[in-house]
């Protein structure tokens, strides 16, 4: 192999052939329930020195009821792909869960480039397509994916892309490698308790990663009939035998929006952004994940029934979702 | 006293990106901010037919004003697509071809216009400021035939040598740089606009080119604002002031809330003489 | 690049930077009616000598009225994409129109085994997945895509796949050229005037078929309005910047059926087969084809109200598909 | 005169099959014919729960019984599944571990189990009778854990020499040649069930081996059926022989209109003695 170039960046070797193995000994094929409580999906789930991945458009759909049970969990030394995100890195960073980003975009400040700093996080760029696609790759099963981009530039040196000669058209072509997270979270708005789970809108890449991950944690807004799902089959994003656990999780992604249900809190990410700039996460954790034993608890103790109208409120749009 | 007209940096360039978006080209518009407030401002006054998709795989939405404040992936600025997708599909549409126009802001950029979203100063290991990442950035100049940047006209982004370079631009400027590196054939960033100038690419060079200047500033004042020096175009236009209806427009349906465009140099400018006032 | 294996079978040289050109001059981006007679579409959008690709599952909303029309044009010399499929490619070749199949599945039968022998049509071995992967391929706009598939079999030795030491697992991998036609052909349950169209059900590759092709002819059972498609986005397989034409033919997949609106007609099918078996298809398509100046005239003077009624009500499923 | 059971070659290998499909694995089913109907044989009867995919992108559907004449990708063989997709999702299913078995029939096969179902006779450019293709048999022989393959005791059906391998067996059944090929690991043909006897592969030489016969057959019957010699099981189990009930469904509710299942051989059995009469 004529290898041209090759990116510097550290990355899981994709091994298509040890994730066919896990799938064969271990993903539950039959309909049986999987629907648990966060704390046992993100307990039986989530391990220490995971790669971590999610799926969200910045701050909408986020499965940050999930994150909060990570940090709750006191997870450590997590690899987690940062793509088209918001401040979930920097929040899994304060809770001294992440040791290593793959970068597409995410919100950054004090945090981030503290813990650089320290050494304790190190950062690999890629993009956020060139994740998504990583995703890709991974979803068909193979270890590598061709894409016209991400070359020329120093994104890719500090990549694990590479670059070789096209054997059908002899020009130079970027190869990235398949990315196969050990978990994937995904929040969804509808899922039965098998895990045929429905995401309602324009997503980034849920299917893509629910597929490439060994592991599948998804929370939903709500729980539908199973013969719901199966009298609108086309409408089904993930079937049941990719996942591992289904959390009820009404407002799941708060302070994020859901769309067709309810609106972001934007205060709330101001409260995050002022209290990492003082230095005040620790505070901001105690409030909102230590001191609260659940998401039910956080929302009705920290958030409250008049905030939550009011972000149900706040969404005017049901058409194309719900409707 | 004459009328004045009050605005920020980020506001004119809103305001000149949105007299350059035509209704018979497909738009790769950037996450949010500026670059997409651009194309909405476009699409409420002049080009409301105009196709654009976003990232995370909105295809030719039609947002309902005013847009909610944080409205990247939210309902209302996914509102009436034609289609709703994933990054993977959309990106794929770019590497067909499919896009005229990627729509860009960037953090640094050199005479060739690669540009930086990466990181400023230090190292990559050890940076002084660390940025968000390429993003999307770097799929979008690099697959659309034309790329539009966004940036402020300030010498700390109009730079030597950029820290990162997070996305292509014309790499070396040799002929042929891209295709060479693997990029689609015939592509690359197109200009380059600020709230004081524009800037083009020489077709053979692919140096950066000064076009178009606001009637209050100079030559000399513009070379001022960047460390590399950049052609000047035989003859340099005058660009349109943003006017009464665009602004009340941006403020009002496109960032109410002023999140992005409150933010950033205000300009006051005399109406009578386009002159800056402050 | 160390090519360890390549099949000798002849494939159109995949060429991403062609099509983007194609793309950037020839493709409407504006919302204009694309709206035109079956006539037209043909004549306009398929040229004799074009890499014609079409979407149907065996014999299920199959584009056949265009397969009719591209007869009575007597479009010649077409390189067809048979996976999947049913008679579409023996019709074609009763028709004179193909000297060139890419065979994931067809019916075979007498008409294919003599244009063999006289050496009018040449055979190219792929298989329904391969096929529909390198339709994948075209459609992430690159020029190859890696699989786990095709290798160790003489369908490998006779397609234009190629096996190289895979840059990341230095595995051999199996690597398939990019199909991009030069024309489609699909048929979907609603479109828009301007082409944004909806597949209800599952299909083979619609949406990779539309992505990948140069030239795209969309037949439809109805028009539906642009704000339809509007109001619920995620049902919208095609958008509109893929397509040229739009046909509107009601029972466009006659004697085929469509999922949610008619079945097939097993007579018709019956009919063709033994009208093959006596060396008939002249008179076949005389009668279905050339004596009939439309689809419409066909299914007035040739099919009959009463048959449309029946063929109506032996489709017993809406749901899912219109429900 | 005791009580007969009349059958067709078809339909024994449908009971057959429909026998081993068990219920807490995945299925990865051919188009349509014979294999479809062994596992919606099992799905009516024995194991409601099971689940199947299809090539054109069903995933589990629960098909309307009486099935349709023309059923591949119609709507009541998709009815209530739990997702509709197309071909390349479904096949990366497989390609990433998810389906344990793959159900196909084949034209001819060799001793290592590979198979052909592209054309028989002459050559490649010149065949006596070509047939259908590969079709997705490949894919599901490549990918799925394991194959199950079906297809009639004829010697011409069990030959020395496939005149072409449209999906891979063992290949030359080295150890680990469809993994030097590029295959998946351990992956490979399970079982080939015929009319009258059921085969396995040896887990070293990879070799075809006997392991059950109808019990009106004898080895030298089978063997007289096949081209090359199988390996031969220690033990030689009996098949059991569809049941009234299990022809009856697949009359009335699979394959009412006798398409594939009412041609063929006939077989007409003393229930007494389980001897073959006609």
């Amino acid at each position: 192999m004529d290898v041209l170039a090759s990116g510097i960046g550290e990355f899981r070797k994709p091994d298509p052939d040890g994730y066919r193995e896990y799938v064969r000994t271990h993903k539950e094929r039959r309909l049986v329930s999987k629907v648990m409580s966060e704390h046992d999906a993100i307990s039986r789930f989530v391990e220490d020195g995971d790669y971590l991945a999610y799926d969200q458009n910045v701050a909408v759909r986020g499965p940050t009821s999930l994150f909060r049970e990570i940090i709750r969990q006191r997870k450590k030394d997590l690899w987690i792909a940062a793509k088209f995100t918001w401040s979930d890195a920097s929040l899994l960073v304060a809770g001294g869960c992440v040791s290593k980003i793959d970068v597409g975009w995410m919100a950054t400040g004090r945090l981030i480039n503290e813990a650089i700093r320290k050494g304790e996080l190190k950062l690999i760029d890629w993009t956020n397509g060139a994740l998504a696609y990583r995703h890709l790759a991974g979803s068909l099963g193979v270890s590598f994916l061709p894409m016209r981009y991400l070359v020329g530039t120093d994104t890719f040196t500090q990549s694990g892309a590479k670059v070789i000669e096209d054997p059908f058209t002899s020009q130079p072509i970027c190869l990235v490698p398949a990315l196969y997270p050990d978990v994937a979270i995904i929040h969804v708005q509808q899922c039965d308790i098998y895990g045929d789970a429905r995401v309602l809108g324009a997503g980034v890449a849920p299917m893509e990663i629910a597929m490439s991950s060994k592991k599948l944690i998804i929370s939903t807004e709500e729980i539908i009939d199973h013969e719901a799902i199966r009298r609108q089959p086309q409408r089904t994003t993930i079937p049941y035998y990719f996942v591992d656990a289904v959390v009820v999780a009404p407002f799941g992604c708060y302070p994020g929006s859901t769309p067709g249900l309810y609106g972001a809190d934007i205060e709330h990410w101001m409260q995050f952004g002022a209290a990492e700039m003082q230095g005040k996460t620790d505070e901001y954790l105690e409030n909102w994940v230590f001191s609260v034993a659940s998401h039910e608890e956080m929302l009705d103790k920290r958030v409250g029934a008049a905030k939550l109208l009011k972000l149900r409120q706040a969404e005017t749009v049901r058409e194309g979702y719900y409707e | 006293m004459s009328e004045q007209l009050t605005f920020t940096d980020v506001e004119a360039n809103i305001c000149t990106i949105a007299g350059m978006i035509e209704e018979d080209k497909l738009y790769f518009v950037q996450m949010a901010g500026a670059p997409l407030m651009a194309v909405l401002l476009a699409k409420y006054m002049s080009a409301p037919g105009v196709g654009y998709v976003v990232e995370e795989g909105a295809v030719a939405p039609s947002p309902s004003f005013p847009l909610p404040r944080m409205m990247v992936g939210a309902s209302r600025s996914h509102y009436r697509a034609v289609g709703w997708y994933g990054m993977n599909i959309v990106d794929s549409h770019a590497a067909l071809g499919f896009m005229d126009y990627g729509l860009l802001a960037c953090l640094q950029i050199d005479k060739f216009g690669n540009f930086n979203s990466t990181f400023i100063g230090g190292t990559y290991e050890q940076p002084e400021r660390r940025f968000g990442g390429a993003g999307g950035a770097t799929e979008i100049a690099s697959q659309c035939w034309r790329t539009l940047l966004m940036t402020k006209l300030q010498s700390r982004k109009f730079v030597n040598k950029v820290d990162f370079v997070s996305s292509p631009g014309y790499l070396d400027g040799t002929p042929g740089a891209r295709e060479r590196a693997g990029l689609p054939a015939n592509t690359g960033p197109y200009k380059v606009i600020t709230q004081e100038a524009v800037f083009d690419f020489h077709e053979e060079t692919h140096q950066m080119r000064l076009i178009a200047m606001m009637p209050w500033v100079t030559e000399e004042e513009v070379l001022s604002k960047m460390e590399f020096e950049p052609l000047i175009a035989d003859k340099v236009e005058r660009m349109t002031l943003p006017t009464e209806e665009q602004l009340t427009i941006i403020r009002t349906e496109i960032d109410p809330g002023g999140l992005t465009v409150s933010r950033g140099e205000w300009f006051t400018i005399d109406r009578d003489t386009d002159k800056r006032v402050t």
